[in-house]
């Protein structure tokens, strides 16, 4: 049954044996206990010399448990390889003892991981943890193996070397960690790289980087890669071939070209279809001129001095003037750290605001007490991030929709009336009501909090990153519910993402902020169509995947094809 | 820091203002006349009265406070009202043997207690994490005084091997100051071992749990390196903090087992004083452990910053 | 804390957070052997409790100077003690104390530490103040303090529970602040705060129940160390008086004759330390089973 | 025995391992460290704290007097005064005694003991002393007439001045330098002289740990063989050590291994563990042993009614309450005398209530007769004391069945003596009754009986009997020319007390001590005192 994606054939499969440095066949692997349940259903996959192979799926489709399998790194005491066979350049590691398994990790095949936060120890230094590498693998002198260490270092580009090997993990950005995390897991060469999931957590502009450095070694040491990712735009960019995974199978696979411009399966073409592009929706008429929500000189500044504290503070946002009005949408784009979710959380007064002015139709909110704030609370309302989260697990999806309108009177029989039927507004069925959280999936999850929010009917719907720990198929819906809504219900709408394929796909007018300060703003297809600033500019540019129009699976207009060798000849930032 | 250290100085002054001004206010209320101890069964009230004034127990209760506190500023402690001796001095003896026993049961504790948390861990939901688990379960549950009287009866007294009672300075050597500390040691650690090996267990299993323990496993190092160097550091916090917070149930304990080895420490004085209603003995000594226990924590904090670079103060 | 809340979790590829946050399920079938056996032991023991007039032969304070000290018999399965009264009358009686001081003080202390605690958690000039005074209880040795607060009041239950419990309160409300300051951050609290909810509601609806799994743990080694402070307690003479048994006192009335009638400390001292172990070993069960984080958690 | 098995199932076997590799290394094996020579280590029946013999009556500091002060006098085994430091010579009137203190005493600090000491430390111990007060208001003046001279005189005939000035306990005459002595006898002293057999080591005494003694190479005894506090103290050992140890359990044990030589009062029912032990001699060293006693509160109801006291008296009993407190027939014994039986004035007149007990059908109908109206009886029981703990059990119990309400309060030893201080009503914190123990010496007469003092609220001991009568009859007694004179007196007065219920003897006891067979020569007498004992290599 997995027979048939066994069909690729090698692209490059160079003279000499072993054809591939990594093949994996018929692996299933289960969840022990009584009842075990399949997490991979015969999986087969290959990686010849030098190639970069993507595993692509969405969350909960196996492609991590693949990895991990390989690495023989899989939790003990939850997952168990039922049968099938991996084999390292001809070495088949399922059967292999403990202590040969531990001499092949760092030295044939090695793996870097989605978190570089967690994934470095927070407690041993920088030259530590790469030094143990060497300690453990070779018999290299203590002199050797500071040479080592600075050489990798240098090549995975990293400034001031003997500071960082110094340093701690939590004293270097989540690039540099990253960059640490390859280093480490290249500095004996190995010929199979697994990378998981390594930029997920990054902000596009290092994830470029970082994309970048990985091809870029490659190239230098001929290191085959495993990469996997959720993201088409990071396939579009370094893939040679694909494997798309769901359900714990391989879907499809086949050479990138084939993938992205001919995709067989249904699965894929649904996955490429809802893959966001970077162009800009079609501006829209603007259908009311009430200001919703303006603010003027909005300032946040972070621990301001005190008897115990000297200097200056943190300046999360300076400044930020912004205007919405009813029925638009107001996106805020940025990077980790720009200030973004600050306003946000302000203009919320879940923060109180250091300066400026916050005014909700045409009420000052941004110094008034708690209790004088009451009554404008329910005028706008806030979707967060993570749905797992928003809602609490101990009341019934009916309690937490229906806590709002108690709060402001509504006797609780026709607010749980009226939340029925906001649960069919947001396309959940009405008996949804008596049921808990946990028995949604995320994207249903978030649809209860989008109901939640729409149950005080608020004039302003605050969207915090409010797609962005969704798979990219639950995203689309999510944003083409948004949408509808605001077209129906003239909410005006804040959406604060870092993804700006996101922003363009649902913004009127876009923010993009940087270190606190909003550098540019404007209707969204100039500010991304033709940006004026110099950071826009970068943004765009490390956007993944921006040259494929992937809905309709053949590059954009205007732009060339992309490859890797576009990628490799940019310099590293 | 420095400044931190400072500042958890300056902050600990209205926590033993608490303790001094609640102990005060606690023993002067409680019934009982050191007097009455010090004239005996005999004495006549008229006798009382007179002894009482003597030690100024009559004046009012804020007159003594203030009188008592102004000496603490003074670093005069008082003297005992029964013996006459000064405080100072009467804590001065029974550091030692309280120290000795404090600080022999903590090695102990830590010889065994890291190791058997950090097996279970290792081998979690298997029979050695079980057993591991049952003893130190079973060392919660019994009784200090009832273990001590176990430890005396097999080892002091049918094994023959540890003497029945008592202390030996470190100052006559190291051989009989260990035989004699060790069963009293032992008992008092039984519950400290229980504590700190659930506790190393529990953090290990955090921490086992953790992306750079697959990381390090990636990297192909060995289950010791990655439990002792990789894991181990990192649970180190709450073990600390575990084992600071545990302090206070060695207090409790260490006044136990001084009684039942009959090791003259501070305990003993504690509770003696406490029975005998010598007011200056027992505040001094309770804002001493407190004041103790208030230090051990700050170094247990300060500590942290050694065992994780990401703590800074 | 550079990081901002926002990239915690980007992308749909991150692992779902698995919360365990919901109010105790612990399946049947997630009992481990020891966790029944431990039910089953604490189950008995309460049964003890509730029927030891009726189970017991004798008048529990019934004495009779002349049969003192009597070994094993038919009419008497533990002996008797130093007042010839007998041990096995005694033990059972002596359940009822060592529960309601290990359940009280438990009890006691979660309610009294619960409300300081959300409140300490929640406002912080109050916190200040709280703490403060908090901080000086935990740092005065609990055993002391009992003493001192037995010899005030006198020995009698009662007391003996106010002084096992006045201590264990400092860190019932060091836990459940401690619980409050981080679930205050969730998203579903300030969620809440954006629907409009008044503070009471918010403390009572959403941060309140977060603290019951924890709790639920922490009023385990409380009632367990309980139990073993009265004991110590009466070891040192300032326990329950006698003619209200409890295993402490009846342990401490016959530790005199533990080599000669070790069957006047062996008995009571079985059923506490199998009362504990089970208690702790429920605590524990409870523990794995609700929070894997607790353990992580600094106590302040 | 089967503890081996028990523990080693308790604990893990790698403990056990650790253990005896720990103890292979330490070269153990010697359970006994090999004792310094000639030190006598000994466990005293409880801690010293208070060093002053004079403010304090408590047993352990009157045995730490004996250790470093001399008396004036002693008292031989035929309870007679014997010259001690002073022999003296009583004028035909009976008013002036004269004393002169022999040859050879000098204090521990050189200075030869004088008249002028001995004076002052009279004055001093006649302020504290109960029956040395009643006899100084006999006294015109107490003057030194010399450097070895002393004069006594008397303005009314008094008749026991020897008797007073010898008794071996409750206070004794303990001699030391006038700087001392002229400490307020409110104050304790802080200077530790004295001119006895042993010298106090007092930089290594640490309260609730140790004292220690060590020879006073100086002292020169008398000629004449030991008896009682009489006649020569020769001591044979360097040094006496006390040693503190609070749990009777682990001092049992330490005799029982031979880290303590002495061991003065054993717990009845672990003699056993030391008859067994080869080593170990267990015997009484106090010929007089204790009487134990219910006191009853005068003020409060109901033991304001004598009817209601008496009905109590009726309810109690010797056989039960010893029973619980020794529960050895051959330490402990029926007595229904007030002086302690084997006494000169030792009776048993009125004493049938008591010596008839309980007889609780009697006590309800006396009850009955009196209107009893079941107010309850609060009756304080100390709970770390182990030799008064068990009585007011075992009476609570008496009580009960004889129609009483009872409300045992346990309590700690220092809340009872300050409550038995409180002459309020029970709702304010008074009391009704509770018990305490004495040696013989300390109730042998009606004069240092504490308890046969009709004083009233003022004047009397706790419990505050109103008894003017009682009074009277002491001052005869006090006066009285001849012992048959006194004896009748005494039983006189022995039957009113139990007519009106003055307190109740509830039996008496002896305490067998434990002794290492290297000991011989230990002194029976009320006081364990520490000359006259060798100790074996």
């Amino acid at each position: 049954m997995a027979g048939d994606t066994r069909n690729g054939t090698p692209q490059a499969a160079p003279d000499g044996a072993p054809a591939h440095t990594l093949v994996i066949s018929d692996l299933v692997v289960e969840t022990r206990g009584r009842e075990p349940r399949r997490i991979l259903d015969g999986v087969s996959l290959h990686v010849a010399p030098g190639e970069t192979v993507c595993l692509v799926g969405e969350s909960g489709s196996g492609k991590s448990v693949s990895s991990l399998a390989t690495m023989g790194l899989l939790p003990k005491d939850a997952l168990t390889v039922r049968s099938g066979v991996i084999e390292v350049e001809g070495e088949d590691v399922l059967s292999a003892s403990p202590k040969r398994l531990r001499q092949l990790r760092a030295t044939r095949m090695s793996m870097i991981f989605q978190e570089p936060m967690t994934a470095l120890n927070p407690v041993l230094s920088i030259e530590k943890q790469l030094d143990e590498v060497l300690d453990a693998h070779s018999a290299a002198t203590g002199t050797e193996r500071r040479k080592r260490i600075r050489d990798i270092l240098e090549l995975v580009r990293l400034p001031d070397i003997e500071r960082m090997c110094r340093s701690f993990p939590h004293q270097l950005s989540g690039g540099q960690r990253q960059r640490v995390m390859i280093a480490m897991a290249l500095i004996l060469e190995p010929k199979l790289l697994i990378a998981d999931e390594p930029t997920t957590a990054l902000d596009v502009t290092t994830q470029k980087a970082i994309l970048e450095l990985v091809a870029d070694i490659q190239k230098r040491l001929g290191t085959s890669v495993l990469f996997i990712t959720h993201d088409m735009g990071v396939v579009a960019d370094i893939a040679d071939r694909v494997y798309v995974m769901r359900h714990g199978r391989i879907v499809e696979d086949g050479p990138i070209g084939s993938i992205l411009r001919e995709p067989k399966k249904d699965y894929t073409r649904d996955l490429l279809a809802s893959v966001p592009a970077l162009s800009p929706r079609p501006a829209r008429p603007a259908t009311s001129a009430e200001i919703v929500l303006q603010t003027s000189q909005l300032t946040m500044v972070y621990g301001r001095p005190s008897f115990f504290r000297k200097g200056e503070g943190t300046v999360a946002a300076k400044d930020i003037d912004l205007v919405l009005k009813r029925g638009r949408t107001l996106g805020i784009v940025g990077e980790s750290g720009s200030g973004k979710s600050t306003v946000a959380r302000c203009v919320m007064r879940l923060l109180d605001p250091t300066g400026g002015s916050i005014r909700l139709r045409n009420r000052e909110i941004a110094d008034v007490s708690r209790r004088a704030l009451r009554p404008h609370r329910k005028r706008m309302q806030m979707i967060f991030q993570d749905p797992n989260r928003s809602l609490n697990p101990r009341l019934t999806v009916g309690e937490s929709i229906i806590e709002g309108p108690i709060n402001y009177g509504v006797d609780p029989d026709s607010a749980r009336n009226k939340a029925r039927s906001l649960l069919e507004t947001v396309g959940l069925p009405a008996d949804a009501i008596d049921r808990h959280p946990h028995q949604f999936s995320g994207g249903q999850r978030q649809r209860i909090a989008i109901a939640r929010a729409l149950a005080l009917e608020p004039d302003l719907l605050v969207a915090d990153e409010a797609v962005s720990a969704l798979d990219v198929s639950v995203q689309a819906q999510v944003l083409d519910l948004l949408d509808d809504l605001q077209a129906r219900l003239g909410v005006a709408l804040l959406f604060i993402t870092h993804d700006l394929r996101v922003a363009a796909q649902i913004c009127d007018e876009v923010a993009v902020m940087q270190k606190g300060r909003i550098v540019e703003c404007g209707p969204t297809g100039e500010v991304l169509g033709n940006p004026a600033e110099a950071y826009t500019r970068q943004l765009i540019d490390a956007a993944p995947g921006r040259f494929w129009d992937f809905p309709n699976f053949r590059p954009l207009a205007g732009a060339h094809e992309p490859s890797r060798q576009d990628v490799m000849v940019e310099p590293a930032r | 820091m420095l400044a931190y250290i400072l500042r958890r100085i300056l902050a600990s002054i209205p926590v033993m203002i608490v303790v001094a001004l609640f102990i005060f206010l606690l023993l002067r209320l409680t019934p009982g006349d050191p007097a009455a101890i010090i004239a005996g069964d005999m004495a006549t009230p008229a006798q009382l009265a007179e002894i009482r004034r003597n030690l100024g127990l009559d004046q009012p209760l804020l007159t003594q406070f203030v009188t008592w506190s102004g000496q603490l500023l003074t670093g005069d402690f008082g003297q005992s009202l029964i013996s006459r001796t000064p405080v100072l001095t009467l804590i001065g003896q029974r550091l030692e043997p309280t120290l000795s026993l404090a600080i022999v049961s903590m090695i102990m504790t830590l010889i065994l207690s890291i190791p058997m948390g950090v097996l279970a861990a290792w081998r979690h939901r298997s029979l050695t994490d079980s057993a591991v688990m049952a003893i130190s379960v079973l060392g919660f549950s019994i009784p200090i005084f009832v273990t001590g009287y176990i430890l005396i009866q097999v080892f002091a007294i049918d094994l023959k091997l540890f003497p029945v009672q008592g202390f030996t300075s470190i100052s006559e050597g190291i051989g009989p100051f260990l035989q004699r500390i060790f069963l009293p040691a032992l008992a008092l650690a039984t519950i400290y071992i229980a504590l700190i090996a659930r506790m190393t267990r529990a953090a290990m299993l955090n921490v086992l749990g953790e992306d750079y323990i697959r990381t390090a496993r990636a990297k192909g190092l060995s289950e010791r390196i990655v439990l002792f160097r990789h894991a181990l550091r990192n649970a180190a916090v709450p073990i600390l903090t575990v084992i600071g917070t545990g302090f206070a149930l060695m207090i409790s304990g260490v006044v136990v087992t001084e009684s039942v080895f009959n090791v003259p420490g501070l305990g003993r004085l504690t509770v003696d004083a406490i029975l005998a209603r010598d007011y200056p003995v027992i505040q001094a000594l309770i804002l001493l452990t407190s004041g103790i226990y208030v230090a051990v924590n700050l170094l247990i904090d300060v500590s942290y910053a050694f065992m994780d670079p990401r703590i800074r103060y | 804390m550079a990081e901002h809340p926002s990239t915690a979790a980007t992308g749909p590829g991150a692992k779902p957070v698995v919360r365990r946050n919901f109010l105790p399920r612990i399946g049947v079938r997630g009992l481990g052997l020891a966790a029944w056996i431990a039910a089953f032991a604490l189950a008995l023991v309460v049964l003890m409790a509730l029927f030891a007039p009726l189970l017991s032969p004798y008048d529990p304070i019934a004495m009779n100077p002349m049969e003192r000290l009597a070994d094993w018999s038919l009419a008497h399965p533990f002996g008797t003690d130093a007042y010839g009264r007998d041990v096995f009358s005694r033990t059972l009686y002596g359940a009822r104390t060592s529960l309601i001081v290990g359940l009280g003080a438990a009890l006691v202390a979660v309610l009294i530490g619960l409300p300081l605690g959300l409140l300490s958690g929640f406002f912080r000039t109050l916190d200040a103040i709280l703490m403060r005074i908090m901080d000086g209880l935990m740092a005065i040795p609990a055993i002391l303090l009992a003493i001192a607060i037995v010899a005030l009041v006198g020995s009698s239950l009662w007391t003996v529970l106010v002084a096992i419990t006045i201590p264990e309160i400092p860190r019932v409300v060091r836990l459940v602040r401690s619980v409050v300051l981080s679930a205050r951050e969730e998203p579903y609290v300030e969620a809440a705060i954006t629907v409009g909810s008044s503070l009471p509601k918010i403390m009572w609806k959403h941060l309140a129940p977060n603290t019951v799994a924890p709790l639920i743990v922490q009023a385990t080694y409380v009632c367990a160390s309980a139990i073993l402070t009265e004991a110590i307690l009466s070891f040192l003479g300032a326990g329950i008086g006698t003619e209200t048994p409890s295993w402490g006192n009846i342990m401490s009335e016959g530790r005199i004759y533990f080599q000669l009638k070790p069957s006047l400390i062996f008995w009571p001292g079985l059923f506490l330390s199998i009362t504990i172990l089970a208690i702790n070993i429920l605590g524990d069960t409870a523990r794995d089973a609700l929070d894997p984080k607790l353990g992580k958690r600094r106590q302040d | 025995m089967s503890f081996i098995a028990k523990a080693s199932a308790f604990h893990p076997r790698h403990l056990l391992r650790a253990t005896l590799l720990a103890s292979t290394l330490l070269g153990a094996g010697l359970a006994a460290s090999p004792l310094q020579a000639q030190e006598i280590r000994a466990v005293m029946h409880s801690g010293i704290r208070v060093l002053d013999p004079v403010i304090t009556t408590a047993h352990i500091t009157r045995n730490h007097g004996y250790m470093i002060y001399d008396t004036l006098l002693g008292m031989d085994e035929n309870l007679e005064p014997q010259p001690q430091m002073a022999d003296w010579q009583v004028s035909d009137d009976g008013l002036t005694y004269t004393f002169t203190l022999r040859d050879g005493l000098v204090f521990h600090d050189g200075a030869p003991v004088t008249a002028a000491d001995a004076v002052a430390s009279l004055k001093r111990w006649g302020e504290r002393d109960g029956g040395a007060q009643m006899m100084f208001r006999s006294i015109e003046s107490l003057e030194a007439t010399g450097d070895k001279t002393f004069e006594l005189k008397l303005s009314e005939p008094f008749s026991t001045v020897l008797q007073l000035l010898a008794k071996p306990s409750g206070l004794p005459t303990f001699i030391m330098p006038a700087r001392v002595a002229e400490t307020p006898s409110s104050e304790s002293i802080t200077d530790y002289t004295g001119s006895g057999p042993f010298v106090f080591d007092e930089s290594q005494f640490e309260p609730g740990v140790r004292a220690v003694y060590t020879k006073n190479e100086a002292y020169v005894p008398r000629d004449e063989p030991p008896s009682w506090t009489a006649g020569g103290k020769v001591v044979n050992v360097d040094q006496v050590t006390w040693v503190v140890m609070p749990d009777a359990m682990t001092a049992v044990n330490a005799v029982g291994s031979g880290e303590i030589d002495f061991m003065e009062q054993t717990p009845y029912d672990l003699l056993p563990l030391l008859e067994a032990n080869p080593e170990l001699t267990v015997e009484v060293l106090s010929p007089l042993g204790y009487q134990t006693m219910a006191r009853l509160n005068w003020l409060n109801p109901p033991f304001d009614k004598v009817e209601i006291r008496r009905a109590a008296m009726a309810a109690l009993g010797q056989d039960p309450i010893l029973a619980a407190l020794v529960g050895n027939p051959q330490y402990q014994e029926k007595c229904g005398s007030m002086y302690g039986c084997g006494t000169p004035l030792a009776t048993d007149a009125g004493s049938e209530l008591i010596m008839n007990g309980p007889q609780p059908e009697e006590a309800k109908r006396m009850l009955e007769e009196a209107g009893y109206d079941g107010t309850p009886i609060v009756l304080m029981q100390p709970t770390d004391v182990p030799s008064i703990a068990p009585q007011p059990v075992v009476a609570a119990q008496l009580l009960r069945q004889a129609g009483f309400t009872v409300d045992l309060q346990p309590m700690d030893w220092q809340t009872l003596v300050t409550r038995r201080a409180s002459q309020a009503p029970v709702s304010e914190g008074g009391w009704n009754m509770f018990f305490t123990n004495w040696i013989i010496p300390e109730v042998w007469s009606p004069i240092n009986n504490p308890m046969l003092n009709g004083g009233g609220k003022e004047g009397a001991w706790f419990g505050w009997p109103d008894d003017p009568k009682l009074d009277e009859m002491r001052a005869n007694f006090a006066a009285a020319e001849s012992e048959e004179e006194r004896k009748t007196i005494a039983a006189d007065i022995q039957a009113h007390a139990y007519e009106v219920v003055n307190y109740i003897p509830v039996g008496e006891y002896k305490i067998p001590s434990a002794l290492s067979n290297k000991l011989t020569g230990m002194l029976e007498m009320p006081v364990p005192v520490f000359w006259a004992v060798e100790k074996a290599e």
